[in-house]
């Protein structure tokens, strides 16, 4: 693990521009100490033909949940991953506020979303003190087990 | 029909079924451990979703992450595959009570033929002969003396809730029964949580004949020929062919046409196997899986039947369409389950596939997960490929085999490979002379 | 049968016949150019003797080096493949005088079937429908001139001694007819030596159907019905299939037979393909090929005969051992030609396969002499692999062949599985609807 | 290439005996400057079973021709290569010696030994003035195209 992970928002931003630009799916840059990789999953079409060459992993939901080019990096040092599948909510219920916003100050063990599995709502709680830097997830989206859901330092 | 399919498996059999669903114009989901996201099940997938840590108890046995995955896919309908959650009848519910097409037999039936007791006396109330034993659990050591003597030593005592050689003893005598009492008592409780013990005679030198059936959901049924799978290490299988070279044209019909009236009268739909001892003539049922075989293809290779697809179409409720008389039996085949295993101590060999060359040709099918670079996690099951052979006739498929598994490259890891091409060239084999214990006897002697 | 076969050939097909005569138990000699040294064809032979340097008038068309090396090695036949050598009837004939066995026709089939003409003359000596046209070649304009308005127009002149499309021009009407003479007849010295061309009635968008036959050397002779060729791109196939979506049982019967009985009238043996044209329900022969055909294993797949041990097998002088009842046609077959070129120009593209990964599963058969870091030489066919598809029917052959497409990995060069993961999406194929020009409109289009 | 090439008759011995012993049938071996590769081709056995797994391009009837690992290198400065395929002779005729010996000075154009193809006696003329310095073929045995014959410098 690197001691700080610095993200560099704009590099990410360039980076997806130059998907859109040259209609990858997928670019993967490492400097020999640092990688980075930005992933833009397609929409699947009914029976498409899948092929066996090396493609990024995707999910035909992801379109929806991540419309924008995705930085999953679960060896990041303040990521907080889903510890199930299902489906993420970000507020306690859909009238209530959101149980942390980005900037918000959290402790150990507060409830940052809610997983819904096997009509179960599992409260996610914080496994560190620190500042909600990012929230991945979209109120209402399937997360992946392992999914990176927010950054927390 | 099923417009999207959630397939609960891995490996090569979750790519098996990916292909099916793909040659039908199904969409496919695949779920995954995160020690599994790279494999081909996935990559050739239309979806794909994470659904634990490597471990299987908390990835591939995960019902409730599998039954979110199914929801959040939008699946409508769940493969469970083999092994795994395939013969877990609680699941099989799960499934159904979830809203999702389960694309194996009712739980009942899942149950019925997990409880090997429950399972012989209904194999006995369909018309299938079994081995002469007991007639349920055995508990006072007087019952069972009195039991061993009408049915004539040797006799094997068997754990009801058991398989896979677990609580298993033989007794030859009756100085020994208590002894293997004792023992089989003390290993069934161990592995099954349950003490229960049965007797059956015990066969010197059987063959494993299993026969393939497939059954729709409005009592149709056909019998799809037999494979002899006598060919086992450690109550494993090895070698599989079809069809088996000690049947007569006449025992085969009379076993497959009993196969299929026992499947019609219990009632039984899909894909499913019944499992014989097969000595001198005589079959005697020993079980029966409620699930696709891996060593389904033999069968496909001969009749010319994607069994997968049938699998699929009946569970969606699509009728049969044709009898006994539609089902040929062309040539022989042969598959070689080709497992990541130390040659010597038969430990399983994970670790990354630096080379794959997969034989081609007429006549050669290999159903495989690898490919060049992939990597076999050590969490799982060792079988990695399947290489079936079919020709006209036994000869010309061993032959076939011989040439087949010569152009199989797998680098990187320990394969099994070189057992393949030693035990074809066996006069035994080349003979079709074995049965069940045969192959522990030749690696002994080689 | 033979003990030892030397395969004069390279690739795929090379690769082909060296997998049959392990599946017979024959022994095989590979031959090879100082280029194809590491290649799978050498791999997979029992013995390989280099035989030149890369261009093949120095290697694989090099006569005394073949046969120097069939006698080094000790072979007792030689099989001349398809492409290089396997049309010469001098080469044949050398073969015979040298004392091998010559696993193809006589050399005087080759021969006769070699000449345009006296092909044609013999096929209508043997009950075959040819194209109306001249009896022979035309000389002076004047005759041209009348046979062009006995044929009717427009009106093909063609070399006597051509092929692949050189030397052919088309004539709308007499006014076009002096121009078409004399280009035909300088485009056919320039390529074939001699300006003899001999003059058909055009035909507007027909198919290219095929009949397989094989004959053995006692007078028996069966077809291994047809197939359909007619997806070509400059007079070379692309993709075919069998059996052809356009011809009806009856059709399908009658000349099949034909070409059996024509086979048997001229005394031919070995494996042959007569080919014709069909439109609106008339079949017109073109030509007959006495070899093995690229696209034989379509026929392979639909009968379940493996072509190239029966051509061994009858070339060793055994009989066919059976008639025509016995060949029975099961499903449906496709095969797509993988080349090694560029999509957008077609110009050939060798170089280092840096990732090779071929589909499996069932119904799937690759031949292909490629592996991971196999080099494509740059002086030889862009041929690469063949994927030939089976199914039950139509529709699910080519599902299944779609699903095969998407499996296919080949890196490092370029290749044209792009052109048919498209090709089989358009309608017109799904339809079974197109001629012989239909790929190069369809590729205009898109 | 290198400008001297220095045949090192002690490791081939070292390595043909490892062969022996190792039951290989070939040892490459490359110090980044230097590469030396040696076989032992071995008896084909009446439809022995191919591999396609990489491995020495190998004729059955070379362990006839070349019973002692075989230091094949045609990039050798020295080589002199067969130009076709065919049966070697050393003598002109049985009772003649041979054309050449080793250590002896040829000319360029001078006949080092005759290959029989298609019933015709080719006279292999050397390609260069020089001293024979080995001779890797044996009498009345099979060449094949681009094998080194001699090594003359």
């Amino acid at each position: 693990m690197t001691t700080k992970f610095d993200v560099d928002a704009d590099m990410i931003r360039r980076l997806a521009s130059l998907i859109d630009e040259t209609g990858l799916t997928e670019i993967e840059y490492d400097d020999g100490t640092r990688k980075i990789r930005v992933a833009r999953a397609l929409a699947p079409v009914a029976a498409q033909v899948a092929s066996a060459a090396p493609q990024p992993m995707q999910s035909g939901d992801q379109p929806q949940m991540q419309p924008a080019p995705q930085v999953v990096d679960a060896g990041h040092p303040g990521a907080v991953t889903a510890p199930m599948v299902g489906t993420a909510y970000l507020q306690p219920d859909p009238q209530a506020p959101q149980f942390v916003n980005v900037g918000d100050r959290v402790e150990k063990g507060d409830t940052l979303l809610i997983i819904e599995a096997m009509k179960v709502m599992n409260q996610i709680p914080s496994p560190r003190s620190g500042t909600v830097r990012q929230i991945l997830v979209t109120n209402g989206h399937p997360v992946e087990y392992g999914e990176v859901l927010m950054i927390i330092d | 029909m099923f417009r999207k399919i959630l397939i609960a498996n891995r490996g090569e059999i979750a790519l098996r079924i990916a292909r099916a669903c793909r040659d039908m114009g199904i969409a496919t989901v695949a779920v995954h451990s995160t020690a599994d996201a790279d494999s081909m099940h996935v990559r050739l997938a239309d979806e794909s979703v994470c659904i634990g840590p490597p471990a299987a108890r908390d990835s591939y046995l995960n019902r409730a992450a599998i039954l979110s995955a199914a929801t959040i896919a939008g699946a409508d309908a769940i493969h469970p595959g083999l092994g795994f959650l395939a013969e877990d009848a609680s699941f099989a519910s799960m499934v159904e009570e979830h809203g999702f097409g389960f694309i194996g037999p009712t739980p009942e039936h899942i149950a019925l033929m997990g409880d090997k007791i429950a399972a012989k006396r209904a194999a006995v109330a369909a018309g299938l002969p079994v081995v002469p034993g007991s007639d349920g659990p055995v508990y006072a050591d007087s019952e069972a003396r009195r039991l061993a003597s009408e049915i004539g030593y040797p006799v094997l005592i068997k754990a009801a809730g058991g398989g896979g050689g677990k609580g298993m003893q033989r007794a030859d005598g009756p100085n020994d029964l208590e002894r293997a009492l004792s023992v089989a008592r003390r290993e069934a409780a161990a592995n099954f949580g349950s003490d229960a013990v049965y007797l059956e005679r015990y066969l010197d030198r059987p063959r494993h004949i299993e026969v393939q059936i497939l059954a729709d959901h409005h009592g149709a049924a056909v019998h799809l020929g037999e494979r002899d799978c006598s060919l086992q290490r450690r109550f494993q299988k090895v070698l599989e062919e079809a069809p088996s070279p000690a049947l007569t044209a006449e025992e085969r019909e009379r076993i497959g046409s009993r196969a299929a009236e026992a499947v019609r009268a219990i009632g039984y739909r899909g894909v499913g196997t019944i499992e014989f001892l097969w000595t001198e003539g005589t079959f005697y049922f020993i079980e029966m899986n409620t699930r696709l075989q891996v060593e389904h293809p033999i069968t496909e290779m001969i009749t010319g039947i994607d069994l997968v697809r049938e699998q699929i179409r009946v569970a969606a409720g699509e009728p049969l369409g044709y009898g006994q008389e539609a089902v040929r039996f062309q040539g022989h085949a042969i598959e070689c389950r080709i497992n990541a295993e130390n040659p010597r101590t038969f430990a399983p060999s994970p670790g990354r596939v630096t080379q794959y060359h997969a034989p081609g040709g007429p006549g050669v099918r290999v159903d495989s997960a690898l490919y060049d670079g992939s990597f076999v996690p050590p969490y799982y099951d060792s079988l990695v490929a399947k290489l079936v052979v079919h020709a006209p006739n036994r000869e010309e498929c061993r032959m076939r085999l011989r040439r087949a598994l010569g152009e199989f490259v797998i680098g990187g890891i320990d394969t099994n490979l070189d057992l393949h091409r030693a035990l074809i060239e066996d006069g035994d084999f080349v003979a079709g002379r074995y049965d069940i214990h045969w192959l522990e006897r030749w690696m002994r002697s080689t």
